[in-house]
């Protein structure tokens, strides 16, 4: 006969105000193999622990329920109380009788009932409960970050300073990232590249660091300390060994009138080009789409030019298996593509420009070398007009977010422009000025008082183009709604940030959950914020929500910590809610027929194939076997198997069973 | 091929050519148009203002009559009645409580059953797909396509184009060999709802968008709504006062310009209804006028 | 008479749905007394027996709840389960079983007002169409035999 | 049929193989399963319109599988049923000999899996008119009416289990019914217990059946249960596009996936 101990918790009133618990714990009481049954205001407490850890030596219990909030809330908090009180944490579970029950129901006898339907079928099921112990992996003290953006450098940086190994993937052919296209950055005004090339430049020469760019994810298999990524290596046409990135190649390149996409398509780059001229790794890559040879079948000037003839041609794209730990996530963001905003004219007028390609014009290493000067025909803008929430926080267009930066960036730029047209009249049509931070709000006040920032509170309801001139009609919602009207030289849509392209589809491979807006998931919004429900996938930067610099640093070096604290031991302990194939005397040896339609549902591929032999070395019998450090414990195997053979610790087929029967068995 | 119509009061009234002209197109490309018998009042711009219910149990029994007549699918060359009957179609397909209240309301029965066509609709299911054939003289002018307000808004119930520069009017001249130029007024307001009232802001609010049409060298508005023609045509008057300069720029209706281009004579598409005379000079068709196409940005998502 | 309060049995995922009936909880979103959970590790997991068996204790209906494809924990779990119901559901159909007091659905663990929403749905759902009578009739037929072994 | 007995002889004498499993005169109306192991016993096979079990049911037995390499009689069915057995490892390729005996009553030995593969190629392996027909009579009552007509003939049921024995593709070493930790079927026949059996049966084999049909034949209550599973095999072709037994390297439909599967009741 077993000795279940049962604790109803009260929380407070969470419970008690909606489920009669003494009633619950009495009724408890009387089913058999139930040792002891009460209930107390605070479970979780210490005295509430306490309580439990004693129980356990005095009625000395086989089991324990602990009837109170959601097992994903508490369940390690109480396993560890029983463990400390001398209990396997395995033979204790929660009934969830506050989430899914006092507060979702009213108070009435229906709710107490459901209670105690709950609490008894987990009494029922922890009869069952056998005692596990946890599995121990060996850990890969190697981290892998996926993108080389500003946060993805902080991750690597901090990683390798700690003196781990660190394998970061980019996939364009500089790392650098968005950061590296702007000019300055607020609220110090100091130059974006200024402060971030020698950071690059770092990640190079890092010993710990390896560096892949113009790389992306192909595949993910095996799970937390021992991960293999697949990794393509784009064929850059060229031998980075014998490349001493002169350059001569991208100037003899004679295809050069290709729009470049480090200056937003407001510069030209030839074929075979480095994005930057402070790109790391600094040395060129062909665009096969645009180059003359590849298209065209012949020119080869890049190869005759090469002194070092590291022009490679036929160089394959190459797929390498890289081993890690952990992988850090920091695949950034973009923002709307121009075709979102029709009634702007964005990609119609060549003088509607976004965020960032203000930011190139603004920039002293930009296509027009600091000046600012309009798209269309060159001249410097008189009056510019920037337009914050472009997307964003309109639900009509589908981001009901707020992209966070636009508010700073749109200041930035209105000083920007003011510092360096003095005559000019930077507008800003605003709905809320969002500019919560360090600096940020005197930041803003700067733009609006010194640099005598027109800002009106309103929207943009059109922009069109009449006589050279954008008229940009808006509402002016402090003047009682008048209607605005203005002739703008310039204007600079402040584009909502959205996630990268081709987020859903990594999510997808790295087993990581994003949200509707196919940002990637943090384990828990408030006290995970780094972690994915992946274990052993880190996030950070704005792959994760539109962020700025300061916060993706942040955010990189806590996912760092993370990883770091990983690494710190040479093994960790995994749950040990496996599936295991059972075992029989001979001559059956198990009751597994061996017909491996469990190998092809395993999303792990943790089913093998184990001979059972004979003395003779005769193979009598093929078994199927799950390895436990790749099996993660989805059941899909269990349920599928015809003979029950394989079986699931922690949801065995005779815990369900039973479940199923007293839930309904009242 | 037959379907439903509803003149509304403005097709009976005060726009008789846009009624001639839909019906001798529609004639032309074999369609039927029947009139959805003892028809009333739509409720436009007074009744939703005042009382929930009756704006829309006035459509209610305008959908419930067409359904009885087996009409599931109608065509409402007016606006604002195409505005106010979709609208009641979504509200009462969301509900099916309020459907109820509505039909004891009106008496009658209604299963959510037709289909609501506003004339650019009508045209590009019926017209357009064979208009080039029967197309005998290009209509061969820059026009100013104005859709007006109600036309395309609210866009989450009418799904139809896009609030913010919309295309298909525009699609419909280049088709019958025009050149629809691009311009900044589509969707502004005329002041109809003034109309009476405050005649004077018609005159503004009609006359700026006129001003922009006359700048970007129009030779026409095309217009698909009867408030819309009324005021631009009618108040002509107010609006070159506010202009301070002497328009002669003819509106004419999408219709017309249909009929004109497969062969109608300007009498069977009602120009001698028109305030200001419709006098359109002929052009030499250079080619690139007719293969002339509209300036798209679709956006990629349109929510 | 009171009216029929139907028995429902919800087998859902840990990860999405689990998740997402603990939100509607912590939502305070209010819902039917009648459905009891059964936690799985996914929908992967969910044993065909288990839903007949349910039945046989006397459930009026079932609930059986996952990840929105792609969005398993388990990657595939959920789509394995997918062709498992779309399997079972056309053979218990065949074999006379009610297949509408089975309901089967993707509630994530962002959708807690979802979750009300399915609980609600079919609790009314299967009081429309009342007691599982016919399968009741069945399952004593069980005990029936029960009690003759023990004479 | 001389020429079988004679292929027979010489298949043993040669030592190609060590058993040949045939057909016998059996004492009800369908023949009977021989093993012939011994040259003389090879007199003892016959093959005639009565012989219609599925052989491949001996293949994976314990006992069978002991006697060394085999030689089966074998029609369309048999051969699916090897095909699949084979997918699922239960025997390797070059361990069964198939005696294929063509409707002219040739016969065409079919050594590899290739061979089988190709010759069911060309063979309709669809479900034959007077099957579908009852299915469909069935699919066309109401949901109450299935279930009267079903808990009539699972009411006959007294769990002998020989729908069970005869079924190729029932091999476990340990069938479900019997595991009792839990009990997921009571042991005694009882309506309950006689239709989880035939709904469990029937879903081990969605994806896997080939519709060879004896398991209705072998019953002694003559309950169809072959209808079970005739309207799973329709199902699945139709959402799946499977079939099965077709290929020694399929994977069963219920192990594997595809992302758009289409489905219309999960909310």
């Amino acid at each position: 006969m077993s000795k279940i101990g049962v604790f109803v918790c009260h929380c407070g009133e969470n419970i008690s105000a909606t489920v009669d618990c003494e009633k619950v714990a009495e009724t408890i009481s009387k089913l058999p193999g139930v040792a002891l049954s009460m209930d107390y205001k605070y479970m979780c407490s210490d005295p509430g622990q306490t309580i439990i850890k004693e129980a356990i030596k005095e009625h000395n219990l086989d089991g324990v329920v602990v009837a109170a909030c959601s097992p994903r809330m508490h369940e390690p908090t109480f396993r560890k109380a029983c463990a400390e009180g001398g209990l396997n944490q395995y033979l204790c579970e929660m009934a969830n009788i506050r989430e899914h029950c006092s507060w979702v129901h009213p108070r009435e006898n229906s709710t107490t009932e459901k209670a105690i339907d709950i609490v008894r079928t987990m009494v029922e099921k922890v009869k069952r409960n056998a005692p596990l112990e946890s599995i121990k992996v060996p850990v890969t003290k190697k981290a892998m970050v996926i993108g080389g953006g500003v946060a993805g450098i902080q991750a690597a940086l901090d990683i390798a300073n700690a003196g781990h190994k660190v394998v970061m993937i980019e996939r364009d052919p500089s790392i650098g990232g968005h950061m590296s296209q702007l000019s300055e950055t607020f609220p110090t005004l100091d130059c974006s590249q200024c402060i971030l090339t020698p950071r690059m430049v770092e990640v190079a020469q890092h010993p710990n660091i390896t560096l892949i760019s113009y790389a992306e994810v192909e595949s993910l298999e095996g799970f937390i300390g021992n991960f293999k990524v697949k990794v393509r290596k784009k064929s850059k046409s060229l031998d980075e060994k014998l490349c001493t990135g002169c350059g001569l190649c991208t100037t003899k390149c004679p295809n050069k009138k290709i729009p470049n996409e480090f200056e937003r398509g407001l510069g030209f780059r030839p074929a075979i080009y480095v994005p930057f001229p402070q790109a790391v790794p600094n040395k060129p890559v062909i665009d096969k789409k645009n180059c003359t040879y590849y298209t065209k079948g012949k020119c080869r000037i890049c190869e005759k030019v090469c002194p070092t003839g590291a022009i490679r041609f036929d160089q394959p794209d190459e797929i390498v298996d890289i081993e890690v730990g952990a992988i850090v996530l920091c695949t950034g963001f973009d923002v709307k593509k121009p075709d979102f905003f029709p009634e702007y004219g964005y990609g119609k007028y060549k003088d509607v420009i976004d965020g960032l390609q203000f930011e190139r014009l603004a920039s002293a290493s930009g296509p027009t070398q600091g000046v600012i000067r309009r798209p269309s025909d060159g001249e410097i803008p008189k009056k510019v007009v920037f337009i914050a929430c472009a997307g964003s926080r309109d639900p009509a267009k589908g981001i009901e977010y707020c992209s966070k930066i636009c508010c700073m960036y749109t200041a930035k730029h209105a000083m920007l422009y003011k510092h360096k047209v003095h005559e000019g009249t930077p507008y800003v049509f605003y709905m809320d000025i969002r500019a919560g931070g360090k600096m940020y709000e005197e930041f803003v006040r700067r733009a609006i008082v010194e640099d005598e920032t027109q800002y009106i509170r309103g929207r943009v309801s059109t922009v069109y183009e009449k006589n050279g001139k954008l008229i940009v009609k808006g509402v002016d919602t402090l003047m009682n709604g008048r209607l605005v009207e203005i002739e703008a030289d310039l204007v600079v849509l402040a584009t909502a940030g959205v996630a990268n392209d081709g987020a859903e589809d990594l999510a997808q491979k790295l087993h990581v959950s994003y949200d509707s807006y196919k940002f990637f998931a943090e384990a828990h919004p408030k006290l995970k914020p780094v972690e994915t429900n992946t274990a052993g996938i880190f996030l950070a930067g704005a792959c994760q929500a539109p962020k700025d610099i300061p916060e993706s640093v942040a955010a990189a070096s806590g996912a760092a910590v993370k990883v770091c604290g990983l690494f710190a031991n040479n093994e960790l302990t995994r749950e040990p809610l496996i599936a295991i194939v059972n075992r029989e005397a001979p001559p059956l040896y198990s009751n597994c027929v061996g017909c491996f339609m469990c190998q092809t549902v395993c999303p792990y591929q943790a089913i093998e194939r184990e001979e059972v032999k004979d003395r003779s070395g005769k193979v009598i019998k093929t078994l199927a076997y799950i390895n436990p450090g790749l099996c993660q414990g989805c059941g899909t195997c269990v349920a599928l198997c015809r003979s029950k053979s394989i079986d699931l610790l922690g949801y065995t087929n005779d815990q369900v069973y039973t479940e199923v029967m007293a839930l309904l068995n009242d | 091929m037959k379907l439903g119509f509803y003149p509304g009061c403005s097709l009976k009234g005060g726009s008789p050519e846009y009624r001639i002209s839909t019906f001798n197109v529609a004639e032309k490309f074999g369609v039927e148009l029947v009139e959805i018998p003892d028809w009333n009042c739509c409720g436009a711009t007074a009744a939703h203002n005042m009382d929930k219910e009756l704006s829309l149990s006035l459509p209610g029994r305008i959908l419930a009559l067409a359904e009885a007549a087996g009409l599931n699918e109608i065509v409402v060359p007016c606006a604002a009645c195409y505005s106010r009957l979709t609208v009641t179609n979504h509200e009462l397909a969301e509900d099916t409580q309020l459907r109820e209240n509505i039909s004891t309301i009106i008496g009658m029965k209604y299963e959510g059953n037709v289909k609501i066509l506003n004339i650019i609709q009508f045209l590009d299911k019926y017209v357009l797909p064979h208009v080039e054939e029967k197309v005998v003289k290009k209509f061969n002018h820059d026009v100013a396509c104005y859709y007006g307000c109600l036309l395309v808004r609210p866009h989450n119930i009418l799904k139809f184009d896009r609030e913010e520069n919309p295309q298909t009017m525009d699609n419909v001249i280049t088709k019958i060999g025009g050149n629809p130029i691009d311009w900044a007024f589509k969707t502004e307001c005329c002041g109809a709802g003034l109309s009476v009232s405050r005649t004077d802001l018609v005159g503004k609010l009609s006359g700026k968008l006129m001003i922009d049409a006359l700048d970007r060298g129009a030779e026409a508005i095309i217009v698909a709504c009867p408030m819309c023609h009324s005021n631009l045509d009618m108040r002509r008057s107010a609006i070159n006062k506010y202009m301070n300069r002497e328009s002669e720029i003819p509106v004419i209706y999408i219709t017309q310009a249909v009929g004109l281009a497969i062969g109608l004579s300007e009498k069977e598409v009602g120009f001698q209804y028109h305030m200001v005379k419709v006098k359109l000079k002929e052009k030499p068709i250079t080619e690139n006028l007719v293969v002339k196409k509209v300036v798209q940005t679709e956006p990629t998502e349109e929510k | 008479m009171a009216e029929f309060e139907p028995k429902i049995v919800a087998f859902v995922c840990n990860w999405c749905t689990y998740a997402g009936a603990d939100l509607t909880g912590t939502s305070r979103i209010k819902y039917a007394a009648n459905v009891k959970i059964i936690r799985f590790p996914c929908t992967g997991r969910i044993d065909f027996m288990l839903l007949l068996k349910a039945f046989a204790n006397g459930a009026d209906g079932i609930i059986v709840s996952g990840c929105h494809p792609n969005d398993c924990h388990y990657t595939y779990g959920n789509f394995h389960a997918r062709r498992r119901w779309m399997i079972f559901r056309k053979l218990i159909d065949f074999a006379g079983i009610d297949i509408n007091r089975i309901s089967f659905n993707w509630v994530s663990a962002a959708e807690g007002a979802r979750w009300a929403e399915v609980v609600n749905t079919t609790v009314e759902t299967v009081r429309k169409l009342g007691p599982y009578e016919n399968y009741k009739q069945v399952a004593l037929s069980i005990y029936d035999q029960e009690d003759k072994t023990h004479e | 049929m001389n020429e079988l007995i004679a292929k027979a002889k010489y298949l043993l004498s040669s030592k190609t193989v060590d058993v040949v499993i045939g057909y016998g005169k059996g004492s009800g109306k369908y023949a009977r399963a021989e093993f012939i192991r011994k040259l003389d016993d090879a007199d003892k096979m016959i093959y005639n319109e009565t012989c219609i079990q599925n052989l491949a049911t001996y293949v994976q037995k314990h006992e069978v599988k002991h006697l060394g390499k085999i030689a089966i009689v074998a029609n369309n069915y048999t051969l699916r049923s090897l095909l699949v057995l084979a997918s699922e490892f239960q025997f390797t390729e070059g361990q069964v000999l198939a005696l294929y005996i063509t409707p002219e009553n040739k016969i065409v030995e079919m050594p590899d899996f290739k061979s089988i593969e190709d010759h069911l190629a060309t063979v309709d392996t669809g479900l034959k008119p007077d099957e579908k027909e009852i299915v469909d009579r069935i699919e066309k009552m109401t949901v109450a009416e299935r279930w009267d007509f079903w808990q009539k003939e699972f009411a006959k049921c007294f769990k002998c289990f020989a729908c069970r024995s005869s079924c190729p593709l029932c091999y476990c070493t340990k069938c479900m019914t019997e595991s009792n930790q839990p009990q997921w079927i009571p042991v005694a026949a009882s309506d309950l217990g006689n239709m989880e059996w035939h709904i469990m049966r029937a879903m081990h084999l969605a994806g896997r059946c080939v519709n060879c049909g004896d398991c209705a034949r072998a019953c002694p209550m003559d309950i169809p249960l072959n209808l079970l599973t005739y309207n799973l095999i329709e199902g699945i072709e139709k959402d799946f596009g499977a079939k099965a037994g077709m290929k020694a390297t399929d994977i069963s439909t219920l192990s594997t996936f595809k992302p758009d599967d289409k489905e219309n009741f999960i909310k």
